[in-house]
């Protein structure tokens, strides 16, 4: 059995005793998209803001010390998640955010001084990414390439929705300055191979980044949780909203070598050393990288959600989320015309299961699966050239997380059955 | 059952047999459309014959409420004056963003009555509309239409 | 006396019943730097997130419709407030990212066709500012500069702390292609002659950037709340953290016509129209410059917040707050050795009044009044470059808000007396 | 009353009369280091005798923290080896990075353990180790110790 008291967790989640559509309970499989938040969250970041709340890193009051230590002591909680030192961790609003944060940073690095450079790229210079990724990490290399006069390359994808890596040798050479990657991808669930890729990419000397939106708030099957700093990444992304913190926080991991060296991003207040109107210098990390009043209670509510997990346990997690995964595999596996779109065993593969049904448009299978009280989501999933590479417009993707009974996937089942006969296919 | 009244028997039949659909030419203004949130597509062709539509023709995926509804406006400005044919796209894309709460005129609307359902679905207008949208932008393309209006 | 009832506001606000220090009453005079929350708002997003969260503009079933409403409805809700349309409102993390939207978005524009070229700058062309700018509103622009060659110029401040109009032609002229100010000193408290300054700026063809981080919140005096669309300018920025709402909410208004011309800054999901590995195009705005997932649950905060004020009303506001100010314009006025920097009157002057002490540091100052359970801040408020205009390291600043009694300033004047016993000056 | 654990009579009185204020020369190393957040600045000076402080000079502005702090260092460290001046300064440092739990070893620190009550104004020890840390980047670039240690 798993390891978790799905029932006992359930009662954390308030939104989970709702019902939909004509009193149907909610079934929840849209955490990919965003999780849902425990009281544990909500009652964090209402402690902070009904007794503490003030401007971190500013005031010498008391209300300043006590957010300023909040704020602090979840970026160190957080950080040791993740494997990570404290000034390694940057808040964001989301994890996109984090991903422009690096391509803007590089963008100014050829105008920022020498110790800048290493970051600096222009014509003949080349970005790797993957044919999975979530325009979050696609569009905002397309743009620095647009910019700079670099170069965007890509791994294709195999049939059964792995990297096709058969051409790495090709793909990443000394003119890569940037491998950008997913952990995990939000269509297929593959699991990508980080650490050939990272190897790769040092042995050319590019920097990587890796998307691990949706791999930090699950772990990975047989490992506890991820940690950056055993990966080797460079830099990497993740949002609170997907692990059960609140909206508006998301955060970027950077070796802190890498983020002692690079240029800033957003410039403003509490980011600087020095300001004259003639020009300004800048403060050491993770500072440097946080302009302006920062999302302190969503921080606050991040490091609750972090406490939550531990809790539970990745491992845990991991293993619960696999049996969710096997289920979906075998039961949808089993109903005619339903295709999954991703490999077919839960070998490398997180619970991310997308799928289509011969003869019902996505869309309609959703609504139909709405009126069931099944929450899916339909549509490309932010990774329109995946859907491409497979000649499909879209897909619906179940996506559970901790507090998914099993017999939640059976409801999905039988919706997806339904709309097969209201269709008439 | 709430999923009738989003997907009427007249939805469906389009849905299924769609009329006038095919790229046909000649033509005198085409447009692409897209659903950045789904990824249907549309590509829609007018032709015209001095004030009036005399053919529009279309192709591309989506879902039954973007094929349905671009079906039925086929049958609703074919053969009508383009001005009357945006008077009617008027009418529907009111029913549409009226979040069922307008009443539609069913002498304008004829078939596309029907859609009235799909109005409670706020996720869904975009695909209802979709093709009137392709359909506007193609009159513009063919001069018959000012892009402000 | 004043239109607002005090003490019931006050019962709004639990922190404001909080004791400091020693069980001192918390006499919280920091509002400029970042405000308190009522209930109001706790409720809304607590409402939010336990029975509607889920990702907005996406998912297709009904959390993701109730979703998106409360998103769109708060949009909606704050664009009236401030003069605008709600398609001329963009969410952003805080005020600051505003100003670098601008910034980069106008770096970008050398890169993105023909019709982003009336946005792009270079050698030649002239950003002004003002001395008495946030660094928020100076850094970013500073920055633009390094990376296209264009030249930072800006106006003085004159003694009294007023803008100095007096080299307006020789500053402003057919080169300037961006007239960012603030709309009242966050240290000054100075409200600055918006008309005057967007006349001249559009006489010569330049873009204008309104800081309303300070005049938002609390209205202008005389005038009912500020609104974009009378005032004219092209863009303007404003924090939710300074208005009651939740962290990690901002705003950025812009002209419809600018917005969309404009290039996108930050990409990835929700902004785009068509993604391919090859390029992209992107969404209308607002959603272009709305890149991942966004800070719904402190949207809807800020649309709450939004309600707060506008119940109480903004004359209603305005007034207090002048009320408050001229007690402690006359307070601080009779302790000898104290020197208010900024104007000594309430005309053309909102409700931020800064200090200094003869021969006690700002720091130590701060230090007895937070003995006396007053937050205050010290320091150069993120406006440097306005310190050393002035002379002087740093200042002690007050800025009472809706919430605050007269009799509070009382306790300023008293832990302003004891320093000066205390330090023996 | 609260304020007098944090400003103790040693502290006010190295601030009302700082000891070795000034910039003198010659030097060997020279630092200015500022404090972003209140825009407190100073100048420090350090010259050597062979591995000795011989002298710290400095010039500056900020709270009475910060400068008793920086006038209290001259007391500690001229006259003394460079390298047991950075150890007294790591004691400073644990002390002032305590939380107001660390007990001072006042055979090390002398009359800098009257800033123990600082160290729980945690917005505070920034200025109390300003001084300390144009010290040290003095002697780095006096080349009298490595950045790294
Ligand atoms: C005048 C002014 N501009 C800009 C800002 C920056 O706002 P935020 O820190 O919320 O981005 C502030 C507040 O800190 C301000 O007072
Ligand atoms: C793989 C992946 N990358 C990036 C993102 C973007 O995250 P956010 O929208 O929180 O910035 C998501 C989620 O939408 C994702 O699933």
């Amino acid at each position: 059995m798993t390891a978790i008291d799905v029932a006992r967790v359930r009662k954390d989640f308030p939104i989970l005793a709702r019902t939909v559509r004509d009193e149907k309970p909610l079934v929840y499989l849209d955490s990919g998209a965003t999780s849902q938040r425990p009281n544990q969250v909500l009652e964090a970041e209402r402690e902070y803001t009904e007794q503490h709340n003030a401007a971190v890193h500013r005031g010498a009051h008391q209300l300043a010390e006590e957010a300023t230590d909040a704020y602090e002591d979840a970026r160190a909680n957080i950080a040791a998640f993740v494997g990570a030192k404290p000034d390694e961790v940057v808040y964001l609003k989301n994890a996109t955010e984090g991903i422009n944060l690096i391509a803007y940073a590089m963008g100014n690095a050829s105008t920022s001084g020498p110790e800048a450079e290493r970051f600096a790229l222009g014509p003949g210079d080349e970005i790797v990414v993957t044919e999975m990724e979530h325009h979050a990490n696609l569009v905002p290399w397309q743009q620095l390439c647009q910019r700079t006069g670099a170069t965007l390359r890509w791994f294709g994808v195999t049939g059964e929705g792995r990297l096709d890596l058969s051409n790495i040798d090709e793909l990443v050479t000394e003119r890569t300055k940037v491998l950008a990657f997913t952990h995990q991808s939000n269509v297929l669930g593959t699991v990508n191979p980080v650490q050939t890729l990272v190897r790769k990419a040092h042995e050319v000397g590019a920097l990587t980044v890796l998307d691990a939106c949706q791999s930090v708030p699950h772990g990975v099957h047989g490992q506890s949780g991820v940690d950056f700093g055993a990966l080797g990444v460079d830099f990497a992304v993740f949002s609170g909203h997907k692990m059960l913190g609140p909206s508006g926080v998301g955060v970027l991991y950077g070796r802190s070598e890498l983020l002692q060296a690079m240029p800033p991003f957003l410039t403003g207040g509490s980011m600087i050393e020095m300001v004259r109107m003639a020009g300004s210098t800048f403060a050491p990390p993770p500072q440097r990288f946080e302009a302006g009043s920062m999302m302190i209670a969503q921080a606050v509510g991040l490091g609750a959600a972090v406490d939550y997990l531990k809790l539970l346990g990745m491992g845990a997690i991991a293993e619960h989320e696999r049996e969710l995964t096997a289920a979906l595999l075998r039961g949808l596996g089993e109903i005619p015309g339903v295709t999954i779109v991703g490999p077919e065993t839960t070998e490398q593969r997180g619970a991310v299961v997308s799928f289509t049904v011969d003869g019902v448009h996505p869309h309609d299978v959703g609504q139909v699966l709405d009126s069931y009280g099944v929450a899916v989501r339909v549509g490309h999933h932010c990774a329109w050239p995946l859907h491409q590479r497979f000649g499909i417009p879209a897909t619906v993707r179940a996506t559970p997380y901790l507090y998914n009974e099993l017999s939640e996937v059976d409801t999905l089942f039988e919706g997806v059955r339904a709309a097969q006969e209201f269709f008439k296919v | 059952m709430q999923l009738d009244s989003m997907y009427q028997e007249i939805i469906l039949d389009h849905y299924k047999h769609p009329h006038a659909r095919g790229l046909r030419e000649p033509f005198d203004g085409e447009s692409f459309q897209v659903n950045p949130t789904c990824g249907d597509e549309i590509t829609l062709r007018v032709r015209l014959d001095g004030e009036q539509v005399a053919d529009v023709s279309y192709d591309g995926q989506g879902c039954s409420i973007s094929q349905a509804a671009v079906s039925v406006l086929t049958d609703l400005v074919i053969g009508r004056p383009a001005k009357d044919a945006l008077a009617t796209m008027d009418a529907f894309v009111e029913l549409m963003q009226g979040r069922g709460k307008v009443e539609p005129d069913e002498d304008v609307l004829e078939d596309a009555i029907a859609f009235a359902g799909v109005a409670k679905y706020p996720a869904r207008v975009k695909c209802a509309l979709l093709g009137w949208m392709a359909f506007k932008d193609a009159l513009v393309k063919a001069n018959a239409v000012d892009a402000e209006k």
